[in-house]
């Protein structure tokens, strides 16, 4: 038992953040947005020439088969940066996907293309427009599809930088790569990665929130004095970072942990306390800032609107409620049970 | 207490709803801050209520008002929310100056202004914040110069709602040399007065709802000063001014939103999170509740009571309920939370949900953040030191 | 439309307050509770002398008939005061309902006899040792039995002047004193009295709560200045008193409004709020307390009981909540149905 | 990263299982704060502890330790809890002074305490606070005068828990003069000492569970001092004493509470408020997360880490955890929350939820109050001013 990151994954963290410190700042997300670019085309390059794409692929197909606590830092990052471009999508749940399904197209999604994926839980498809093909659902079977075999109609989200699209497309034999039952776990886990990476990165969206909300509150004076020395806003910001201490921990705990029932709960446990962190920070860093909270002008409201967004994507709330519900009334509870009850016990057995 | 409309009261509901089902827009107009054809159909529209009679029910005929007292102001406000009837876009001139011209303003400027306000012939600015004075109002540094009968304003003021289409606007301007709460005046300019910019300021959705006024060396006649020359701190914070806290927001508004949102959560109870239904029952107790307190306030007004601290533990209580109300609709809205109302797919009968969480995040701020209203709670009803 | 007290019910509420600040005091609280006196005796004497059981009992029977809205002002002292006494339940619960079945008990009600009450949705019967007689149910029949023909088994409560008692006893048609369908009505309208008054009453312990808690507030001295002038402390507390300030216009129109389904729910909406103000207001006085807030000495304990014990009598939270939602779900809702849509229809009408 | 088990690990695990299965009372103690039997039954349970090896499983075998490892004491928790193993009566003895004294003791005051404390055969009280210096610890005004190799302690100390009962208690003590932070030590002494005077107080529920220390010239020898002469407020909050932040309430604690939680929820989610639900999810979700935290915390501190606010952000979280989750079970059990264990109709399954509310309730107080430790946070985490 060993509960902390290894140097490698905080270096590699390190390395995530500083590339997006020096490419995604305030000034290139607001010349993304008055060009309405769908993305940041040398920014894109030299995250796909770190290999971030292939973090999670096979060695064989030229990724780093890093796993999900890998995934999960980078992910975070992703969210503290507000990065426009769908690296976590790519990364962490379309790559993995394609590596077993579709050898070829994961080599080029790892170059860097974008391949879509419309999960059957959710209406829209994000970044359909710039992506070469779609993986999508027809029944219990899985397609790939074309760029220019759909139609896509824009769904604006409150989010500028969320490239939301229905998508018109009529499936056929020519592009059904897998069927049967079997294919439901491929979606099932298309679920658990895209709610624990988008928990982590939520958890960044979170983070940044605090971070910009105490330095504003250092430096923006009322009554004389600071704000930030007012007990009112200390509070509401150590209260936001309470909330942040103990989502983090949840979110590498399901990161490092294999699939099991207990662990599904916990990936849902980590995006509902992630998401809720986000939802208590992102609304203290508004009040903190007040009128300039939210104004188009201070890049609070960004945080916002991610927030907001990631908080219902990859299963709503309610739907991961109902999945912690559902573990919590079933399984073996207690304080032998926090790394899962059931290895536990069948160690304990072999021990004795 | 008797809890019953009178005839006269309801022969009052009768008449307004028989005139707003005839006279309120079909289609909704396009909002007053995007563009001046949407300021311009809603000056239209406050011409129309001018002319029904409906401008300012509370004020004095003599100003274009009915001398109606505050509870056919509220029977008023909530037949206005029902009927769906546009937002006011003289809001900051009828709410919140008028009651302060009524009290302070000589026959002069009540004849000045108050008519051509209740006719929407003058659109009102507010110009309370500056960059430097937003909860700390008394921060303020826009000076106003005394040079006969003139005052010559210099400043910059900001957030202030409606200047980029309005015709006039009001603020605290303090003497030179004068300090905090000290040597303040309020004082009436027009937006038009040679020396003023405007700069439209963007909303978080873009819209620009909010404008930067500066002003450099603007000349006003010394009679558009509001109340005593430095009195301006105590104008706006007396009795007139405490009523702002009444009429900021009608409890119409809110129960309107409680209605809708039952009315949200009911077509999607199957599939809600059964935790929610918790949140939409409480939105819609608040509301109930806000429009019990505010009826209990009105009464005692009428009876000739004054209003104190109730007005900050209103504006924290309608504002947290608007809030959780608009964060319990996303909730509810689960995927479709984030579409806008131009997202193609998005259901037309859901309302506009995130446009009013959009402006909930503001209640908690503006008009006084409401960690100043808690410290006011504080201090004035708990006789807590000021620490 | 007139929502303020009238100078009658001003003059009355404050009668009543300086009796009881005068007989209610911690002393006189600590001394009964070291006596394990069910109640004091020269208390409840001027108590009925004062004519207070009858406040709401027609004049026929010596009573005052006034409304609830003076029984909810009386309720309210009681609860600031933490009267240990039934008064709440006696005058605005047991005698609207001896008055309509047993004239001659009313009157013996009224002169300060206890007649305990056993409602259907509770397990236990309150001040039932002290009672000349209770009111049982058995199935849809009320009962008036003696009580020396039942056997009490006492049930200590959290609060240690609460008196509850399992009741064992046999009904028989000598006791039946109502019954078929039409008692129920009965057993409704005490359920709505008990919630709405014990509402008032908890109404009243919020009160307090916030009030004891400033005071010390002021006086306590910590980090060289007293704890009041701390923004977390000013803040706790400005919280409590938001939830009181919007829970007693409810409470009032509850009590001002006539029986309707529409005032049903107001009445579960008064209870519901005014025991969220008690459980803030009371948990905020233990925490500015500090540790004196969890000792016997100081008196905030008496406080956190009642409230705890009252917010689950007549009728659970959960009941009431159920209550409210049956009817926002099933009412016509909006902004002119404030006070009550079908009569506000019919007024219309009229009108028109 | 690795979260599974070692099979050192999980035979450890195995090992006090077993041990606490054959010894753990089958009876409840009688508790240890109402009489000096209850407070003897534990006495005697340390000593069984003891005799097993499991008195404190990190400390070095030579005071009566096994010279584990954090991630063992956890597991050894974890069972103790499962167990439904006796409370420590020696809390402050082994959890609070304990690690101090290793850190900072001299060979001989090792010697002297650690094994007497673990044995059992020293029941230790805390003497933190005094009537003026609650959240403010550094306004304690007991004085330690110096008399050669003595020190003549007086002072009035309040809210000792165990000190009712207990054989030695410590506290700070500043020299005569002193102001503030400066001038402090942290004094160790008999509660048997002449001129000491104990005075029970009674809880909200009638026990006595505090006591006032009441100190008229005691006299201790300068050996009873644990640190420097005035370092004693840096010794109490060093390393060491931040240590306290993770032993103070061990994970297992909740989670058998939240465990415990939804077997009551189960029994009654018929007639259970269904929002309710979304309370009970969110304790056991709260008390997972703490174990998850507390597990990274003691990993990191197992190589090398020093431990740092997160003592604050952890008292918050398990405190306002277990007043929750001990407010939600008083809902679920509605008119019957009131019942206490003396009730006979109180179903006997049920567990003492009212007990462990009352102690729940002194969770956001004692330790220092969270308001400090928000201070704390906002301080030393966010770098915001100190105001």
């Amino acid at each position: 038992m060993d509960f902390r990151l290894t140097e490698e994954q905080e270096m590699l963290a390190e390395t995530v953040e500083a590339l997006l410190r020096e490419s995604c700042g305030s000034a290139d997300l607001r010349r993304m947005l008055d060009e309405s670019a769908a993305r940041d085309t040398q920014r894109w390059e030299a995250i796909v020439a770190m290999g971030l794409p292939g973090v999670m692929a096979p060695e064989s197909l030229g990724g780093s088969a890093l796993g999900a606590t890998e995934m999960a830092l980078i992910a975070t990052a992703c969210g503290y940066w507000l990065l426009p471009e769908p690296l976590v999508e790519q990364a962490g749940v379309v790559l993995p996907m394609l590596a077993e399904l579709d050898a070829a197209l994961a080599t080029r999604a790892i170059a860097g293309e974008i391949v879509a994926i419309g999960h059957p839980t959710h209406p829209f498809v994000a970044d359909a427009d710039s992506a070469v093909a779609l993986l999508l659902a027809d029944g219990e079977a899985i397609h790939l599809v074309p760029r220019d075999a759909v139609t896509l109609v824009r769904q604006p989200s409150f989010d500028p930088f969320r490239r939301l699209f229905r998508v018109d497309w009529t499936p056929s034999a020519a592009t059904r790569i897998g069927h049967g039952s079997a294919v439901q776990v491929f979606w099932d886990k298309a679920l658990d990665r895209g709610a624990l990476f988008g928990g982590a990165q939520v958890l960044g969206v979170a983070q940044r929130a605090v971070d910009m909300a105490a330095a504003y509150a250092k430096e923006r004076q009322q009554f004389g004095k600071s704000i930030g020395g007012f007990q009112a806003v200390k509070h509401l910001l150590a209260n936001a970072q309470i909330k942040i201490e103990f989502a983090r921990p949840v979110v590498l705990a399901a990161a490092a942990s294999d699939a099991s029932e207990h662990n599904r709960a916990r990936i849902s446990h980590a995006r509902l306390a992630a998401a809720a962190a986000a939802d208590i920070a992102t609304h203290a860093a508004v009040q903190v800032h007040g009128a300039m909270g939210f104004s188009w002008e201070v890049d609070v409201h960004f945080l916002l609107k991610r927030a907001t967004a990631l908080s219902q994507a990859w299963g709503t709330a309610a739907f991961h409620r109902q999945r912690v519900a559902a573990h919590v009334l079933s399984a073996k509870l207690g304080p032998d049970c926090t790394f899962g009850a059931a290895g536990q016990r069948e160690m304990l057995h072999e021990v004795a | 207490m008797d809890l019953r409309y009178t005839p006269v009261e309801q022969a009052f509901r009768a008449e307004v709803r028989d005139w707003l089902d005839s006279h309120v827009p079909r289609a909704p107009l396009p909002d007053f801050d995007s563009t001046s054809d949407g300021f311009e159909a809603h000056r239209e529209w406050e011409r129309t209520l001018h002319k029904g009679g409906w401008s300012m029910v509370t004020w004095p005929q003599a100003y274009g008002g009915r001398g109606l007292d505050l509870i056919r102001w509220l029977i008023f406000e909530e037949e206005y929310y029902r009927a769906g009837a546009p937002l006011r876009v003289n809001q900051n001139g009828i709410f919140l100056l008028g009651p302060t011209l009524i009290e302070y303003g000589t026959s002069e400027q009540k004849a000045r202004f108050l008519p051509a306000m209740a006719a929407g012939d003058e659109i009102w600015a507010q110009a309370w914040s500056e960059p430097t004075a937003g909860s700390d109002l008394a921060g303020v540094r826009a000076t106003a110069t005394r040079e006969g009968d003139d005052y010559i304003l210099s400043g910059h003021k900001i957030w202030s709602s409606r200047a980029v289409h309005a015709d006039w606007a009001f603020g605290l301007f303090r003497a030179p040399g004068s300090e905090r709460h000290k040597g303040l005046s309020l004082i009436l300019f027009s937006l038009d007065a040679p020396g003023i910019t405007v700069q439209p300021i963007k909303r978080m959705d873009g819209k620009p709802v909010f404008a930067e006024i500066f002003l450099d060396d603007v000349r006003v006649p010394v009679a558009n000063r509001l109340g005593g020359e430095g009195e301006g701190w105590s104008v706006c914070m007396s009795t007139a001014g405490f009523e702002r806290g009444l009429m900021l927001r009608s409890p119409a508004r809110f129960q309107v939103a409680a209605a809708n949102l039952v009315d949200l959560y009911r077509s999607r109870a199957n599939q809600a999170d059964p935790a929610l239904a918790a949140s939409v029952m409480q939105a819609w107790m608040d509301a109930d509740a806000y429009a019990l307190s505010i009826y209990a306030t009105a009464s005692r007004l009428m009876a000739g009571g004054a209003i104190g601290p109730e007005t900050s533990t209103n504006k924290i209580f309608w504002s947290e309920l608007d809030l959780d109300l608009h964060r319990t609709a996303l909730a509810l809205l689960g995927a479709e939370a984030e579409l806008t109302t131009d997202a193609p797919d998005r259901a037309a009968n859901l309302g506009d949900w995130l446009d009013g969480y959009v402006f909930s995040l503001a209640g908690p701020i503006y008009a006084g953040a409401n960690e100043i209203q808690r410290n006011i709670i504080a201090e004035r009803m708990l006789a807590l030191p000021r620490g």
